[in-house]
């Protein structure tokens, strides 16, 4: 055994905080055993943006989907098996040459959780909130997405308990392309839409 | 609440620090407080409404100076000393240094929570106003659509209002919209293409 | 600019930590700081308004977790490296460590300050709305009595408009009214009795 | 001379950042010798709430004076001796039976410093700036000044160049006080406008 395990880093205030409040509420049995671990693992390793690019992925395949999911969010992503908390109410939202959706919650960090998993660090902080529903074609362009000064802006304010994706142009020259090598195209922030492909 | 969390159009925050990609959680204890959110929230049978409020009522320089997962954690914590689930002595004893609670809840409890609205009372097109209001509680309202006229592009379900979940076990249900606004409307800046969309429930609006 | 400095009626900061008397200054570094500053805005020949907004612009974590004398030294150190006195980075080497700055004007330069207002344009008893506006730079026109509407009690004299004058070596004069608001139509909370008056420069007026 | 001469405490970070930009300025040539002392004397010992409490006592004694403290407070306080920098502009408003004053600043901490001194820490912290406006007659109760319900409220929000002082009403029982004695009894609270006499 090494010297430096038996004198581990001093914990931070934060961890010291929230092994006091762990440590409390297991001494009044309120945390099943494992519980802490399993829910972390899902949120690491289930859900994230993979699950929302093959959403987008098969909406470009398939027009009838495509179709289905822009009525209805939440059954058509039920259909690819994806659903649960911060996802119950799903409306997509479609880029088009002319039209460029992007989704802020200025109020707290609502995001939809089973499509893109949990919110990157940046979406939750005051610079994104305060700035995208103020001067989103500025913060686009600062956050290297540039759009034509023509092309309309429409900005989603996640403020009750609908969870939006934006659905990307399909990029050209991806003809023959199958829905998995698709699917690889799309990155979180096109599904944000702080970015386009 | 006229609260620090309600950050729409509020100016002087700098660059955005994005990253194309990052980490789910950055450090081991961020994923433990946010499971922890998880096990007092199931304990104490707390609504979104009472979760959300419970984070707007930090501190604002807390609010300011700390992540999200920090929010999470001073939530966690604050519903289960409100809740007497533990006490605010003993997790600073525990902690072994301070431990900063939300501040208390300034508005009245809901005791009443007034009827329901069962059907739509607008439809998509209708052309509606946002109360010109400032409730002390818990809102969904964003102040930075109060007073300002936009029209509705969709009509949602029928959802628990926050306003009233957050304030007690009363419950009121009323349909949510998406509202369209001219940016340059709200923000008088001549900025043009820009269309904001609030999700607001019924009890926000007014026809306009 | 919405800046985290345009606190009234803002929620959630607790109690008032009041004391019926106090050192005018509670640490000696707070006196120094004041003196520096007042060295600093005459050696820079900053207006009243161009000070302000240096602290206005302070980064808003900052700014509400400090003292009224830490944002006087940062209004000092952010002016004295914005007219080329000193540099950011002879700040840190002498401090030995980090020494915020306030963050960038975000509003453009005012060039032409436009025509001055010689004449009070309303007199005591007038009724007057308060422009509906988001500028993006400094301005002495508090967020919660924009689009309210007021009653002139009291024409003062006429004064540089610090809207223009934050902004540039430009200067426009216009008057200054003392504006009447009853504080329930302004937090629409059924209060009595109660009336908020706001000195108001002519232009963030209009006839009501 | 002792040890701890040879070790003095080491100095805070504000120390440390003041200590930085006054040594730049000084080697500038931008600190005039003895002017920070200066400053820093004449707001320590010569302007306070004294000179306030001296006009207010004249005015409760003279009733020609304070008819022309109310009707320009700045000639008028003139008279004693009493302005510059954040004076130059005096509103007086009187306090009466029926009508209670108090003063704020919103947007900063404008202060009427030749009659007050330098505001007080509370002063420019946000608790009070942000309830001034929204809750006075909750907050001067919380502060210690409970009003009848039927008492007026007169907020003034100073966000323009006037600054205000408040006349307070002059306590029973004072009728044969000398001025001096009368300025005693004047209170910073009551000038604010957060005590009543």
């Amino acid at each position: 055994m090494s010297s430096s395990a038996h004198h581990p880093a001093p914990m931070s205030p934060m961890e010291r905080r929230v092994a006091a409040l762990e440590a409390l509420l297991t001494e009044r049995g309120l945390v099943p055993e494992g519980f802490i671990e399993e829910i972390t693992r899902r949120y690491e390793s289930e859900i994230g943006p993979m699950n929302g690019a093959k959403v987008v992925a098969r909406a470009w395949l398939d027009p009838q989907y495509k179709q289905r999911l822009l009525a209805d969010g939440t059954a058509a992503i039920a259909e690819l098996d994806l659903g649960g908390a911060e996802g119950d109410h799903m409306v997509v939202v479609e880029n088009t040459p002319a039209i460029h959706n992007v989704v802020v919650c200025t109020l707290c960090s609502c995001y939809p959780w089973p499509v893109l998993g949990l919110p990157p660090a940046w979406y939750k902080d005051p610079p994104y909130r305060t700035r995208m529903v103020r001067e989103p074609r500025a913060l686009l362009a600062e956050m290297g997405c540039l759009l034509p000064e023509e092309m309309e802006i429409r900005v989603w304010d996640s403020s009750a308990e609908v969870r939006y994706l934006v659905l990307p142009q399909r990029p050209p020259g991806t003809e023959n392309m199958t829905e998995s090598e698709l699917a690889g195209l799309v990155t979180r922030d096109s599904m944000i839409g702080v970015a386009r492909l | 609440m006229d609260g620090i969390h309600d950050l729409g159009g509020r100016q002087g925050f700098g660059a955005v620090a994005h990253s194309p990609a990052e980490p789910v959680f950055h450090q081991p204890w961020e994923a433990r407080a946010r499971a922890l959110l998880v096990v007092v929230a199931g304990a104490v049978q707390a609504s979104g409404g009472e979760f959300r409020h419970s984070i707007e009522r930090m501190e604002p320089g807390h609010y300011l100076t700390s992540g999200y997962y920090e929010h999470w954690l001073t939530a966690a914590a604050t519903l289960a000393v409100e809740h007497g689930l533990v006490t605010g002595s003993e997790l600073e004893a525990s902690a072994g240094g301070r431990f900063p609670l939300s501040g208390p809840v300034i508005a009245p409890p809901v005791d009443e929570a007034g009827p329901d609205v069962g059907r739509p009372r607008f439809g998509v097109g209708d052309r509606v106003r946002v109360r010109d209001w400032h409730p002390p509680g818990h809102t969904r309202c964003p102040g930075y659509v109060r007073g300002k006229a936009g029209t509705v592009v969709r009509v949602d379900g029928i959802y628990s209002v926050p306003d009233i979940e957050a304030h007690g076990t009363a419950r009121r249900y009323e349909p949510t919209y998406s509202v369209r606004f001219d940016a340059a409307e709200v923000w008088r800046d001549g900025q043009r293409g820009v269309w904001l969309h609030v999700d607001l429930w019924d009890s926000y609006l007014e026809p306009s």
